[in-house]
């Protein structure tokens, strides 16, 4: 009955990013002997679903919440509450806003995942006149908006700072479309954009399931030869797409790492009292199956020993 | 009790000229006139599809002609939707009867003039007074002699004729100038349907003038005071129950015989 | 002797009544933590915005009608009233009145699409959905506003009820709940309400404007969108341009395992109240439980078919 | 003289389509590269899936139904279907028809619980949308499966057909509309289908058997949502866990734009055709203006009340 | 024409005894026996909500009755639905009419029995034989002399009478046993209800028995063989129409007479 209890709140069900962070949690509860609760929001953006969450973590016992913020801002009440009760609240993979509104942030930071695949890009095109397609989140999203706008910046393009949630749109961008991070969705936009612009040379997408669309849709219109395809995450399958040459570079981020830290925190504070504090960046990497001078990057091998975190 | 009033000489409550109304090819009304008098009870008749319930639809404002005039004691009317016709107090059985299936007797009885209870509160919330409501409801009922188990049924589980009565009931209670009947008896027992005739008759002797639209051509013969003859969407004659035969109107309104073809007298 | 029944509310409610209780039975066998006042109270809180959205969404489906936009009134209800409390500067008062004018004023444009132009309420809503949640983003530039004057998170704020802690916005929301149920079954329009969605027709026929119903029934259904987003405030304490995503589907679930029928006419209000707790209380009590969130999903999909199978057996037995 | 009009598809059909007609008519005034056939050709590759989701809804909405399953339905059979190719090495052909024949039997399990227990298809089919969901996660632990064999992909790949190139699941989408519009107006249970969906105590006194008719339009809806994986997986190449979840809605919103009502027993299945196209074209269009994403649901919002409203009085006017 | 045979001493074909329905605190049956005999006409009348629909429902298979036992020919059946009185050959004119409103004349004609195309494929796939089924449709109609103007009209633009007519020629034409009306000639003018009795008379001839529900004496006494009295939901007697007279009939109807105050050879 004295078993540690820890809290996991994911975005949602679906996204495998959350869904290995889930397995590193319950592996690392496993070990230690603590019970893990899990919730996620109905989807991305549901925040009302979290604070749900939240409030029947704390009801069921839990001394440690490990939560990625659906919006960053919109939950700091609901965590200032948990706080109040003695609860240790961690924020993982993205932070809230303010980062001081819980106890300790293990993340990495979206907008420098975005601003390495942007000079990855940059190095890649070699001079060239960049024709730039986004295939974005969808509307809002603070996640879609770091990653764009460090994409543009690492690609040297005037960009929005990283706090804001508008999508910059400079002039080389000549097609932005919203994927929801989905496979067929972002093919839909790839194969639109195409049809407005056929000159596109470069391809952001927010993930690599974007990107996997992206390349397919590219590749049913004869183009996949001469387009640059970045993306971010550096999931397995991910890294695989680019070890086969489909995407060019992702920026790789460790779930699983972020989970298993989390809950060991939990453990030591139910055991200890000791509550962790700061931010702990568990890291970016970027993968790029052909490195480019100026820009460092790790091959595909590795990617694929460290993707979502394994080691 | 049965006043033999030559109606003919009283005022005109409500009148129409050339209604037309078309459905697609289908043309319901083709020019029909139509002429209802101070006091008296008026059967329209006619076979299937002649044209009936379309033209009382177009009095009671349930449609708007394509063509033609309405008039209310001689004056044009204008009527967009069944409200109006309220207004200007007609009150209509429809053929398919117009109930809420899901709700209850007592409630359809009431449909869009419910009781208000007393006191100002009341007044402005509009809070219904379900208790006079019930019990009105039962006295309508009774009027009509139909044997009805239970008030609060909904309507949906009443018989034909029940729910025919509880239609019938319903306009009757309501009309301030004309009542409109369309087939009011066709599903009603023997008994029952000898109280709407009974009832129909209290109706004219308070002085409304009552539509009585009817297949059964012993009632029409007992009651009316006027018979109107719907034929292909016109008005075919206006036929006089005193002096004319059942067979000879059934005749005319069959296009067996033409309304020429009567004795003068037949026809006012 | 069967005459007690006629004092219980109608079938329709009790079954899922019923459904309820065998939950909240199940789970307070299976949790320790489970059966507490304290714990049902945060149940309320939890349920109350969809709650409310519910209302609404119980009289347009009363009247043959659904919407889709509920939600995303919401959200560009608590858009509105946030962003002129914070950067206009309004009192807090005026921006939550004009904050739940612009829902109301959004609901009567889906009333007057519904009834002018008699475009199917599917469609309409549809629309303004979409329409509703542009708004929200282009105006809030989807940024969730913070740092709210205290008087709009004033109906989070617990009272103590019989030693219990209790958010103030659950008794609006049970006070509006009896509200509704009052004008729904003891007033005229009430009546008139449900004559429309029984049988338009035969409304029409016996002299009800239908049309009147049906335009105030929407632009009421947009007041209380705009008192969800008011809830949705003052429990979140942001305003927040995502929000009002799930809650279409949420609304018109509870209104649907309350026993309403989406084809109109026949429904009371309580159930639908009593439809949202039944999702409430799953989610709480899976998650006291310790089931993990897929298998929440999975569980709370047998559990849904379950509750109404139950009801609708029972209901067979009885006759 | 007014004979021709009589060859002319019912008025309900032609609504929609004109609403079709002037969305292409404007937008091939506004860009370059909207009035191309090989832009009409990706247009209806891209509605391909929702398009022959929306035969099974319109199957279901036209009994009175309706089905919120559709999309957690093709995600799972996409799943089973390459997960059983890749993992365990089946013979892409046998994969495919456990895939088709899963959906098939969740369907079958939707139209037992609507016919035998007398369910709301409301319910049922929100059951069964959270518990294939809960199901494809588990069952793919939330990933994409990838490396599929080629025979699942076929479908995908075009054809040239007058120097346009066609997906070939283009081509059996249109087929099976043409078979299921054939089958619905010159079969017998077709005809049954609409009289269930008018009438169903009518259907059931005239001694059709109504649940018969209902258990089978489930059961063929899960077929088509079977054969929607197919094409899914086809077109994007992976078996995708996160797919299905917005097809839901976009398949509702086609059969109703298409002119069906949700009442059940009235509307022209070509009609559902039409009304993926609006969205797809919408889509397409005004990505090809350039239009930003906010943006482009604001404006959807409007066009999707404008095509209907439109519609709705050029009908008017008619009578 | 009329047979006047004396149809008593036929052989039952259509038997019940102890018939109860409950609804809620509503017993629309209880305890009704009924016996058709073969080749008979048999004529049900009762007051309105005596019971008379909801004991046809109970014989056609529309609503399983809670107690009691239905004979064919001698041999008890269990009727889940009507598709078993279909399978019986029992066909039933519904009060409601039991149609599709938005489907056609001839779709509603032949709903549940689509004439399919001949040839393997068409056969296998039910394909329907439009052109052949509009051609019978019309000419059913026109046995009923009912002047419909287009025969791809939707039901619910019919009128009243006309939408019953679609009913009556649905169940005449496909009987193969028992015919069930109820109220068939309600909504019909007198020429077409003429016209449904003349119908009914070609079923008999044809060596079917025909159950038929009506309100209207004159109808009832013209073309009866044996009249079936529902009282309370219950038989309160089976009259001979050529010993007992009208009003006769009407008073044990009404409950104004006891059976038994009735001389012997009225009773059968
Ligand atoms: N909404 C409609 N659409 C198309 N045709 C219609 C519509 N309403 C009525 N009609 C047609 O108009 C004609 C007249 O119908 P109406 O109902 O007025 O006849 P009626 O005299 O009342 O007949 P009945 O005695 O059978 O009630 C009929 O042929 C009918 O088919
Ligand atoms: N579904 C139902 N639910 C509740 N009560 C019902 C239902 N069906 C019929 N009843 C009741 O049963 C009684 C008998 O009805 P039934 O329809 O058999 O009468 P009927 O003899 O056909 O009358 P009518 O001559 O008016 O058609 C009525 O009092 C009616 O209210
Ligand atoms: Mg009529
Ligand atoms: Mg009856």
């Amino acid at each position: 009955a004295d078993q540690p209890i820890v809290g996991l709140i994911t975005k949602t069900e679906t996204n495998p990013f959350f869904v290995k962070m889930k397995e590193g949690a319950a592996e690392a509860a496993k070990a230690k002997g603590a019970k893990l609760l899990t919730a996620a929001g109905k989807q991305d953006g549901d925040n009302a679903g979290q604070v749900t969450a939240i409030e029947n973590m704390i009801a069921a016992g839990a001394k440690t919440i490990l939560i990625t913020p659906s919006d960053a801002k919109a939950i700091v009440p609901a965590i200032k509450k948990a706080r109040d009760k003695g609860v240790m609240v961690i924020a993982l993979d993205s932070p809230t806003d303010p980062q001081e509104a819980v106890d300790a942030l293990f993340a990495t930071d979206n907008y420098k995942a975005g601003v390495l695949i942007g000079q990855y890009a940059k190095a890649a095109l070699a001079g060239k006149p960049a024709k730039i397609a986004t295939l974005d989140l969808f509307p809002g999203h603070p996640v879609g908006a770091q990653r764009h706008n460090g994409f543009l910046k690492g690609f040297g393009l005037a960009a929005n700072a990283a706090t804001s949630n508008e999508l910059s749109k400079p002039a080389e961008v000549v097609c932005m479309a919203d994927s929801y991070g989905d496979q067929a969705k972002g093919q839909t936009a790839m194969e639109n954009c195409l049809q407005k612009n056929p000159d596109i040379n470069l391809v952001y997408a927010i993930n690599e399931p974007a990107a996997a669309g992206a390349f397919k849709a590219l590749k049913s219109a004869g183009k996949d030869k001469n387009v640059v395809i970045v993306a971010v995450d550096g999931g397995c399958q991910g890294v695989k797409d680019v070890a086969a040459g489909k995407i060019a570079a992702t920026s790789q981020q460790y779930p699983l790492k972020m989970a298993a830290m989390g809950v060991e925190a939990g453990v030591a504070y139910a055991k200890t009292g000791k509550k962790v504090a700061g931010y702990t960046d568990t890291g970016v990497t970027l993968i790029a199956g052909k490195p480019v001078a100026g820009v460092d990057s790790k091959d595909t091998t590795t990617g694929l020993n460290l993707c979502w975190g394994k080691k | 009790m049965h006043a033999a009033a030559p109606t003919s000489s009283n005022p005109v409550v409500l009148q129409a000229t050339g209604l037309v109304k078309r459905y697609g090819q289908v043309t319901a009304l083709d020019g029909a006139d139509f002429e209802l008098r101070a006091g008296e009870i008026l059967a329209v008749i006619g076979d299937n599809g002649a044209g009936k319930s379309s033209l009382i639809k177009a009095l009671s404002g349930a449609t708007i002609p394509d063509q033609g005039e309405i008039l209310m004691h001689g004056q044009a009317i204008h009527m967009k939707s069944p409200i109006d016709a309220r207004r200007q107090g007609i009150e209509t059985v429809y053929q398919d009867l117009a109930v809420a299936p899901a709700m209850t007797i007592a409630e359809n009885l009431f449909l869009g003039r419910e009781l208000i209870k007393p006191g100002f509160v009341s007044q402005m919330l509009r809070v219904i007074d379900k208790k006079r409501m019930l019990e009105e409801a039962i006295e309508r009922m009774n009027d009509l002699k139909v044997g009805i188990r239970s008030m609060t049924q909904a309507v949906e589980t009443l018989s034909g004729g029940q729910r025919q009565c509880v239609a019938v009931a319903r306009a009757a209670a309501f009309a301030r100038n004309v009542v409109i009947m369309d087939e009011p008896t066709a599903a009603l027992g023997v008994k029952e349907g000898n109280m709407v005739l009974e009832l129909i008759r209290r109706v004219r002797d308070k002085g409304l003038p009552v539509i009585l639209i009817s297949h059964n051509m012993p009632h029409v013969f007992e009651i009316a005071d006027r018979i109107h003859v719907q034929r292909l969407g016109k008005r075919a004659a206006v036929l006089n129950p005193k002096m004319v035969s059942m067979a000879d109107t059934v005749s005319v309104m069959t296009g067996a015989m033409r309304p020429d073809q009567l004795p003068a007298e037949a026809l006012c | 002797m069967k005459d007690w029944t006629k004092h219980l509310p109608p079938m329709s409610t009790l079954g899922p009544l019923l459904a309820l209780l065998a939950a909240c039975a199940f789970f307070a066998l299976k949790t320790d933590n489970f059966l507490s006042a304290q714990n049902f109270s945060l149940v309320m809180q939890q349920v109350m915005v969809v709650g409310l959205l519910a209302i609404g969404q119980t009289l347009i489906i009363l009247t043959a009608g659904i919407d889709l936009s509920c939600g995303m009134l919401m959200a560009l209800g608590s858009i509105v009233m946030t962003k002129l409390a914070t950067e206009m500067g309004l009192h807090p008062l005026v921006a939550m009145a004009i904050g739940v004018g612009a829902t109301t004023a959004f609901g009567l444009v889906n009333g007057l699409l519904v009834t002018r132009i008699k475009l199917p309420p599917f469609i309409v809503t549809l629309g303004t959905m979409n329409i509703a949640f542009a708004i929200t983003q282009i105006y809030s530039e989807s940024q969730t506003v913070t740092d709210l004057p205290e008087a709009m998170t004033w109906l989070g704020d617990p009272v103590m009820l019989l030693g219990t802690p209790v958010a103030r916005g659950v008794l609006v929301l049970l006070g509006l709940y009896a509200a509704v149920w009052f004008a729904l079954t003891h007033t005229a329009p009430g009546r008139h309400l449900y004559a429309v969605g029984n049988n338009t027709e035969a409304a029409r026929l016996t002299g009800i404007s239908t049309q009147r119903v049906l335009l105030w029934v929407y632009a009421l259904a947009g007041t209380f969108y705009g008192i969800a987003s008011l809830l949705s405030v003052a429990r979140t304490g942001v305003g927040d341009p995502q929000a009002g995503q799930t809650e279409n589907l949420d609304s018109i679930t509870a209104v649907v395992l309350g026993g309403t029928s989406l084809f109109g006419g026949r429904g009371v209000i309580i159930g639908t109240l009593i439809g949202a707790l039944i999702v409430g209380v799953f989610r709480n009590g899976l998650t006291l439980m310790g089931v993990s969130s897929v298998y929440q999903i999975l569980v709370t999909g047998v559990l849904v078919i379950l509750a109404v199978a139950a009801d609708q057996l029972s209901q067979k037995q009885a006759r």
